[in-house]
């Protein structure tokens, strides 16, 4: 393990892309120590970038510096929140699934093509209905997340499969050790960094599915994301009026946080599995 | 049963799957919106109602409540009334098995919103934009995406050291976004194109030139803002799919064998392209969902932009139109996907149909 | 074949995509020629913003008919009487008002109204459309038979109908709504529906028929086409009015398209691109566009003329807001200068205390003094104080944030909740300065938005602690009687739970403790006053008692309907300078002579 | 002349740190006509990557590092990749490789598989008819169903076939000389025994006659090789004829390695091996001394940093400076 990581240590495109994405994750957390931020109203409508505002502000006169800070640490959060629910999630069921086999599996997988065919924002627009409080970040977190893991349990189903033949496990079972302890000690392990490559990957999809969630104007209402920021822009004419800092800002952070993500992963691909090593 | 017909018994075996995910999805589908506390005649009443006073607004009420079904009438019509005279609500379980029947007849019911239209009517007028817009992108990205994979894992060099750090990048830009970016500076900066509608403002759809010249024209920035970032991601995919392919004992016994290049490459695509597939089937199926931001950003007509003043006006009936029409497209596409699978892979085949 | 037409046309798109796409043309946006079989630009008006929808149905009878036969639009189907919203006066359409009194509404028919097929507009056609609610309980109009007990018929000296609309003593007894009626409801051809009534038995039945084929109308457009995409009215060159009430003139645009674009936005940049020649949409920054030819209709601040007001409605039912002294600490508290300017891009007026606009057409009822006297202006020691007086304590943080409020007796005040849907950005801005206001004050109020759905459905039924509304918000004949009555009427008072369509708040509660008698007998006394001075006391009077009990807080004016046109394509639109109409977009009401107005640009 | 010569071979991998894996260092020796070589060392001792030198088949990251190989005479290293793909691989060295059912392409017919061989190497002017007549004839020697074989994606062939199948492709076009690695791991002792007949087969019929045998099991070896080359970490440390290296082992390496195989020997009860203690050096950094001194039991203190070659001790070369 130590000697992957060393590895990784190495490869100069997870050096850019952990540099990148701890760049953003220190920005949320540590910017409201140097950088006082305000989310009143404090200027006219889409203030122009000045001494002030440095990105300007939003049609609200509320400062985008400020908002892109609180936005980004929500967006953060949703990611998070999601990669770990679905990664989670995921990682259980599909184990299981491709342990077990038989019907346990085939009802894992039903559960899955389920989730597949029933778009999350439906999902999302039908509970947030029936919610008197109205949506919140977490509660949008939550339903990403449990409608995501679909997609890790696949990946992880498939790879456990594999597992299963091998002959340390088969050994384990024999020997009588319970599901349970196979599960956990002999094909978790093996998995691990398939894992964290998964939960990379469901980091990035919750970042990309809040924004297109806020986008269509089902973000949360507890609070600023990137992507009710974007959705801002394009509602309250910022956009359509030319104001490149009621979007381009934002569209740059995602961007720069699932490019970090996406980095990361490839290069844990390529020190993992040495054949696409070059 | 079905012994002697492999191929038939490995179709109905995955056929019944999916059909039975689909009951299951039809039924979700159908509870969901009732879970909620949300009326829908409540919410066609809080604007029909405004100009009317009370009694007039209650009356109003019970009309909209029996035309949607929501309480329970008599042989001849007349609404049921408890001893309080209020309205009879009807149950949940008649309003299912009346939904399934309708379903069936291929009768979504009819759009709170757009009321008095049928939800089948306002799906067929929208689908063709769609399909239109989403069908050609998408193949045609996934294809691009493909071959430009196939070779980046294959040549490597300078090629995919280029090439591949810029499709990831643009796999990671949220494909809306990268629209509102198309729009503000190809349309709203350089005006060389326009920023939105599926044709021009005063043209009416018809089979003329015209209207067809102005439809491609307003056509070029929507396709680009899929294609690019669906090309992105799928050569990406190719791209880790054909490394693996690359380093499998088959390839390097082909190479041993001094089997020609463009041989190898062809094993290489080919192999490398089936789980490919099921990335086509996925964005086949998503593609109404996906088309739901695209078409808002560019204010393009189709089913997205009728899902979403649905989302917007809580109009369920055409939401749960919507979604079971993208619950069917979603399971049709793995469905095909799978059989197809099954047909070019013989160890899916073989695997799945109790061979080897 | 219209079914085949739309399945073929974007798939064979498809294929033509490759042809055109490749054929670059740098050709500004919008700008495109116009070809044969479309609608040139230069004949052709835009105007949009009332059809968001697609169009279903163009049934005069029903609910929900498309854009022009929905709300009051008078260009297919047209009202006895047009309203001017600017001078509150009511100007001939397809009649001409001829008195009022208590007891009736005298209006007397053009004897040269015409319907499209040639057949004169006649009383019949009138006592269909009004009279309909007594033969089928779900017409449209059928709330008109409570204002209107009867139509009398007679002639006048040269031969023209006169038509004597008679109050409903025994119903409503209002002539203000009825006159409200007179320029609202549109006059719909009988010698079509009847006997389509007759064949179908039922109007349910009518109802279902789509009326988009060449339509009997009266008005000066009829419609030519319709998409999914937008309406395409075309000009009736044979139309009655204008040799009767245009000189003889044609009205300008050959066509009228409203183009039905699904978002503000994108109205904001049809607009901005000359895609548009006039929306109704909300626009921010409209002085932004200035350069791209938009015009309002005053140059600078407010830009629009004031028409409605939103207002947060308090729920009287619940604790603390059922103590009158609350809700007048949070009239004092909330900074309404900065709601003007930040939340509604100035577009409004500086607000003053009360119900009742202070200017314009109701500048009459308003009296400045009672405001000085009874009203509460954004003063937050005079909030703080009067809460204090109360026995209400606001417990703040270090920081200068409020923590919580305790009541007299010790006991902790819930946090109250302000209902405004989410994404209504103009509201929502609205809200949260507000909110910023009265929390300063300390005054324990928080934002609570939520999907409009929510919103609609917790209206009628109470729930909700506060809720943005916009009171009777048409700038109607029966002002400022109407808003008065939308925030104050007990007349249909139910508990919370039970629905009500007027004062949802439930303030004034009849069988309650305290119930304030005066303000019903004058909202029911204000629609049969004649004299102006008696008028004038009783709605000062009404005002007085709004200030006093505050059931609502009114935030700002805004316009009942943006005017905001392009100049690029059409012009001589009315304006503060030139102010022959009404600021409304040319479809409805006065404003609808501007067609006849307006100039090709050079 | 020699059939085959490997002149002082050394291979190594750039990895994409820039580092450079040693992992086959100065290996040399010739083969005559009908000479079998058996090649055998733990995995990841250089077998494979030998093979690959040995065809002069050079994929990124492997690269040679000096030496020579010469097939009839003529020098593989100077020769362009496409002239090594076209003129030697398949025509004068080939290769039968482990694992057949991964080696095959599964999405294609075995027959497919075998008719892109032959278009590989004729240019493609061969009729799709005579390549098929070519197939089945070569095929029927195989004592299988050759039409179900022919017709078969490998999924539908047991493991024998499978591996047969594959015999049959490497050998299609009638090689000067085969290598075969590991041709019967992974395989149950009776079809293990078929194919090695059916190698045998192919030898006596003249359709090859000289081979590489490589393999990790040492039983096997001894039943078919006449000389036998024992590598460590990437070097040959003990070459000899079958009866010296397996009986009569001089190097330490090769004398522990005999006292862990050959105790499993079929027919012989199964005792645990006896390991040897230790791993090989990471070849990386190679050693300046023995390679195998840390794990060796009769190293002596300047085996570390003292060079090995290989010498002459009983008759087979040795490299170890205290053999005797």
């Amino acid at each position: 393990m130590t000697k992957l990581l060393k590895n990784l240590l190495k490869s100069p495109s997870f050096i850019i892309g952990m540099g990148l994405f701890l760049l953003t994750i220190g920005g949320a957390l540590l910017l409201p120590f140097f950088y006082h931020v305000n989310l009143g109203l404090q200027a006219s409508s889409y203030a122009s970038p000045n001494g002030k505002f440095l990105l300007g502000c939003d049609h609200l006169g509320r400062d985008m510096v400020s908002m892109l800070i609180e936005g980004l640490r929500s967006s953060l959060y949703v990611g998070l929140l999601t990669g770990v629910i679905a990664t989670t999630l995921g990682t259980a069921l599909g184990i299981y699934g491709g342990f077990k086999g038989g019907w346990m599996d085939d009802f894992v997988n039903l559960v899955t093509n389920l989730f597949l065919v029933i778009p999350s924002f439906v999902v999302l627009i039908l509970i947030s209905s029936s919610l008197s409080k109205g949506r919140s970040l977490t509660l949008i977190g939550l339903i990403i997340g449990l409608t995501t893991w679909t997609w890790s349990a696949r990946a992880v189903r498939a790879q456990a499969a594999s597992l299963k033949s091998r002959d340390h496990i088969a050994l384990a079972r024999i020997n009588g050790a319970n599901t349970f302890r196979v599960l956990t000690l002999h094909i978790l392990p093996y998995l691990a960094s398939y894992v964290f490559m998964i939960f990379i990957l469901q980091v990035a999809s919750g970042i990309l599915s809040e924004a297109a969630i806020s986008m269509i104007g089902l973000g949360p209402l507890d609070t600023v994301s990137l992507g009710t920021i974007l959705n801002d822009a394009k509602n309250q004419g910022g956009f359509g009026d030319g104001m490149w800092w009621a979007f381009m800002p934002a569209t740059v952070i995602i961007t720069v946080l699932v490019f970090a993500l996406y980095i990361i992963n490839t290069s844990m691909e390529g020190v993992f599995n040495p054949r696409l090593r070059k | 049963m079905l012994k002697q017909y492999p191929t038939a018994r490995y179709i109905l075996h995955r056929g019944g799957w999916y059909f039975l995910t689909f009951l299951v999805a039809v039924t979700i589908n159908f509870f969901l919106p009732r879970l909620g506390a949300s009326n829908p005649v409540d919410i066609i009443m809080g604007k029909a109602g405004s100009g009317l006073d009370t009694e007039a607004a209650r009356e109003k009420e019970e009309s909209y409540l029996k035309e949607f079904g929501l309480v329970q009438v008599d042989a001849t019509g007349t609404i049921l009334r408890g001893p309080d005279g209020k309205p009879l609500k009807s149950s949940n379980v008649s309003q299912f098995f009346n939904y399934v029947k309708m379903c069936f007849q291929g009768d979504f019911g009819t759009s709170f919103q757009k009321y008095p239209k049928k939800v089948t009517t306002i799906i067929a007028e929208a689908v063709p934009w769609t399909l239109a817009l989403q069908l050609p992108t998408i193949m045609f990205g996934w294809i691009v995406g493909n071959v430009l994979g196939a070779l980046a894992a294959y040549r490597r060099g300078v090629f995919d050291r280029v090439f591949f750090p810029l499709a990831l990048l643009l796999s990671a830009v949220p494909f809306f976004a990268f629209g509102m970016l198309l729009v503000y500076v190809c349309a709203i900066k350089n005006g060389w194109l326009p920023a939105m509608g599926g044709y021009a403002g005063d043209l009416v759809p018809g089979f003329n030139f015209d209207f067809f010249k102005s439809a491609g024209y307003h056509y070029i920035l929507p396709f680009f803002s899929i294609f690019l970032i669906l090309a992105g991601g799928q050569a990406i995919g190719m791209r880790s799919m054909g490394i693996y392919e690359l380093g499998t004992d088959y390839i390097k016994y082909a190479k041993w064998l001094g089997i020609k290049e463009n041989k190898i490459l062809l094993y290489l695509f080919r192999n490398a392209m089936l789980p490919q597939l099921t990335g086509l089937a996925l964005s086949l199926g998503g593609m109404i969902g996906g088309a739901l931001i695209t078409e808002m950003i560019f204010s393009y007509p189709g089913l997205g932009m009728a899902i979403l003043s649905a989302i917007q006006g809580q109009d369920y009936p055409m939401i749960q139109g919507c979604t079971l029409l993208v619950t069917i497209s979603v399971l049709i596409a793995n469905f095909t996907v799978d059989i197809l699978i099954g047909f070019l892979d013989p160890r899916v085949k073989a695997g799945q149909m109790g061979g080897n | 074949m219209m079914g085949m037409n739309k399945f073929g046309i974007p798939l064979a798109m498809m294929g033509l995509l490759f042809i055109t796409g490749c054929n670059k043309e740098n050709k500004p946006a919008g700008q495109e020629e116009t070809k044969a079989g479309g609608f040139a630009r230069s004949k052709t008006l835009y105007l949009g913003g009332s059809q968001w929808g697609d169009p279903n149905s163009f049934n005069p009878l029903t609910d929900w008919p498309a854009w022009p036969v929905n709300d009051k639009f008078n260009i297919m189907f047209e009202t006895l009487l047009a309203y001017n919203t600017l001078t509150g006066k009511f100007e001939p359409l397809l009649g001409t008002l001829e008195s009022q009194s208590a007891d009736s509404v005298v209006v007397v028919l053009n004897p040269a109204a015409k319907w499209s097929d040639g057949q004169p507009v006649t009383s019949a056609d009138v006592k269909f459309v009004y009279e309909l609610g007594k033969r089928f309980k779900g017409a449209a109009t059928a709330y008109a038979i409570d204002f209107v007990s009867d139509i009398k018929v007679s002639a006048t000296a040269d031969k023209a109908e006169r038509l004597t609309f008679m109050v409903n003593k025994k119903g409503r007894n209002n002539p203000l709504v009825v006159l409200d009626f007179l320029q609202a409801i549109r006059i719909l051809p009988a010698h079509i529906f009847e006997p389509k009534l007759a064949q179908l038995k039922d109007l349910a039945e009518v109802q279902k028929l789509k009326c988009d084929s060449n339509p009997v109308v009266s008005g000066p457009y009829n419609l030519e086409t319709y998409s999914n995409e937008k309406i395409i009215l075309k000009r009736r060159d044979d139309y009655w009015g204008n040799a009767a009430l245009h000189g003889g003139k044609l009205a300008g645009p050959q066509f009228i398209i409203h183009p039905i674009y699904k978002s503000n936005d994108a109205f904001a940049i049809a607009l901005a691109q000359n895609d548009l020649d006039a929306t109704q949409t909300y626009i921010p920054r409209i002085w932004m566009k200035k350069n791209a030819g938009v015009m309002t209709w005053y140059d600078k601040e407010p830009y629009f003329v004031p028409g409605a007001v939103p207002t947060l409605l308090i729920n009287s039912t619940r604790y603390p807001l059922s103590d009158k002294a609350f809700r007048r600490a949070m009239a004092f508290a909330i900074d309404y200068k900065s709601i003007k300017d930040l939340a509604v891009s100035g577009y409004s007026p500086d607000i003053k205390p009360g119900a009742i606009m202070p200017f314009g057409i109701e500048a009459g009822f308003y009296n400045d003094e009672d405001a000085q006297k009874y009203g509460a202006a954004f003063n937050v020691e005079s909030a703080k104080k009067i809460l204090a007086d109360a026995g209400y304590k606001s417990v703040f943080k270090a920081d200068g944030t409020l923590d919580k409020m305790i009541d007299g007796k010790g006991k902790p005040v819930p946090t109250l909740f302000v209902k405004s849907p989410a994404g209504w950005s103009d509201w929502e801005a609205i809200v949260t300065l507000a909110v910023k206001g009265m929390r300063a004050a300390g005054i324990d109020v928080r934002e609570g938005f939520v999907d409009a759905g929510l919103y609609w459905q917790s209206q009628p039924v109470g729930d909700f602690d506060l809720e943005m509304i916009k009171p009777a918000a048409s700038v109607t004949p029966s002002q400022p009687w109407s808003r008065l009555a939308a925030l104050m009427s007990s007349r249909t008072w139910a508990p919370p739970g039970e629905k009500m369509n007027e004062n949802q708040g439930r303030f004034n509660n009849p069988k309650g403790k305290g119930y304030i008698k005066a303000v019903d007998s004058l909202l029911s006394v204000i629609p049969t006053l004649t004299d102006k001075a008696a008028l004038t006391q009783a709605y000062r009077q009404l005002n007085i008692l709004f200030m006093q009990e505050q059931p609502a807080l009114p935030l700002c004016y805004l316009p009942e309907q943006f005017y905001q046109v392009n100049t690029k394509t059409w012009t001589n639109w009315a304006s503060e300078a030139n102010p022959y109409a009404p600021p409304n977009l040319p479809w409805a009401g006065a404003a609808t002579k501007m067609l006849w107005e307006l100039k090709p640009a050079k | 002349m020699p059939t085959f010569e490997v002149d002082h071979l050394s291979l190594h991998y750039l990895t994409r740190f820039g580092e450079k894996i040693q992992a086959v260092s100065d290996v040399s020796f010739t083969m005559e006509q009908g000479e079998i070589l058996g090649i055998a060392g733990e995995s990841g001792c250089g077998k494979s990557t030998l093979v690959n030198g040995l065809m002069g088949l050079f994929i990124p990251p492997l690269y040679p590092t000096s030496g020579d190989v010469r097939v009839g005479g003529e020098s593989l290293m100077k020769r362009t990749p496409q002239d090594i793909r076209k003129n030697v691989l398949s025509q004068k060295v080939s290769m039968i490789p482990q694992g057949a059912f991964n080696a095959l392409n599964p999405t294609r017919k075995i027959k497919d598989i075998a008719a892109d061989v032959i278009a590989s190497h004729t240019g493609g002017h061969t009729s799709k008819k005579d390549i098929e007549a070519r197939l089945r004839e070569r095929f029927d020697l195989f004592g299988m169903d050759t039409e179900r074989v022919l017709n078969a994606f490998p999924i539908q062939l047991t493991a024998g076939e499978r591996q047969r199948s594959v015999i049959g492709i490497s050998t299609l076009l009638n090689p000067q000389m085969v290598i075969a690695d590991e041709p019967t791991s992974a395989l149950d002792v009776t079809t293990q025994k078929v194919v090695i007949r059916m190698i045998f087969d192919l030898l006596e019929k003249g359709i090859f006659n000289t081979m590489i045998f490589i393999t990790h099991e040492l039983p096997l070896l001894r039943h078919v090789a006449n000389n036998i080359a024992i590598m460590y970490a990437g070097e040959f440390v003990e070459k000899g004829t079958n009866e010296q290296v397996v009986f009569d082992p001089r190097h330490p390496y090769t004398q522990a390695l005999m006292g862990s195989m050959l105790s499993a020997e079929p027919g012989q009860k199964s005792r645990k091996p006896v390991s040897i203690e230790g791993a090989p050096p990471s070849l990386a950094k190679v050693p300046p001394g023995c390679r195998f001194a840390a794990r060796c039991p009769v190293a002596r203190a300047d085996c570390k940093t003292q060079k090995q070659e290989l010498r002459m001790v009983a008759g087979r070369l040795v490299r170890c400076n205290y053999a005797e």
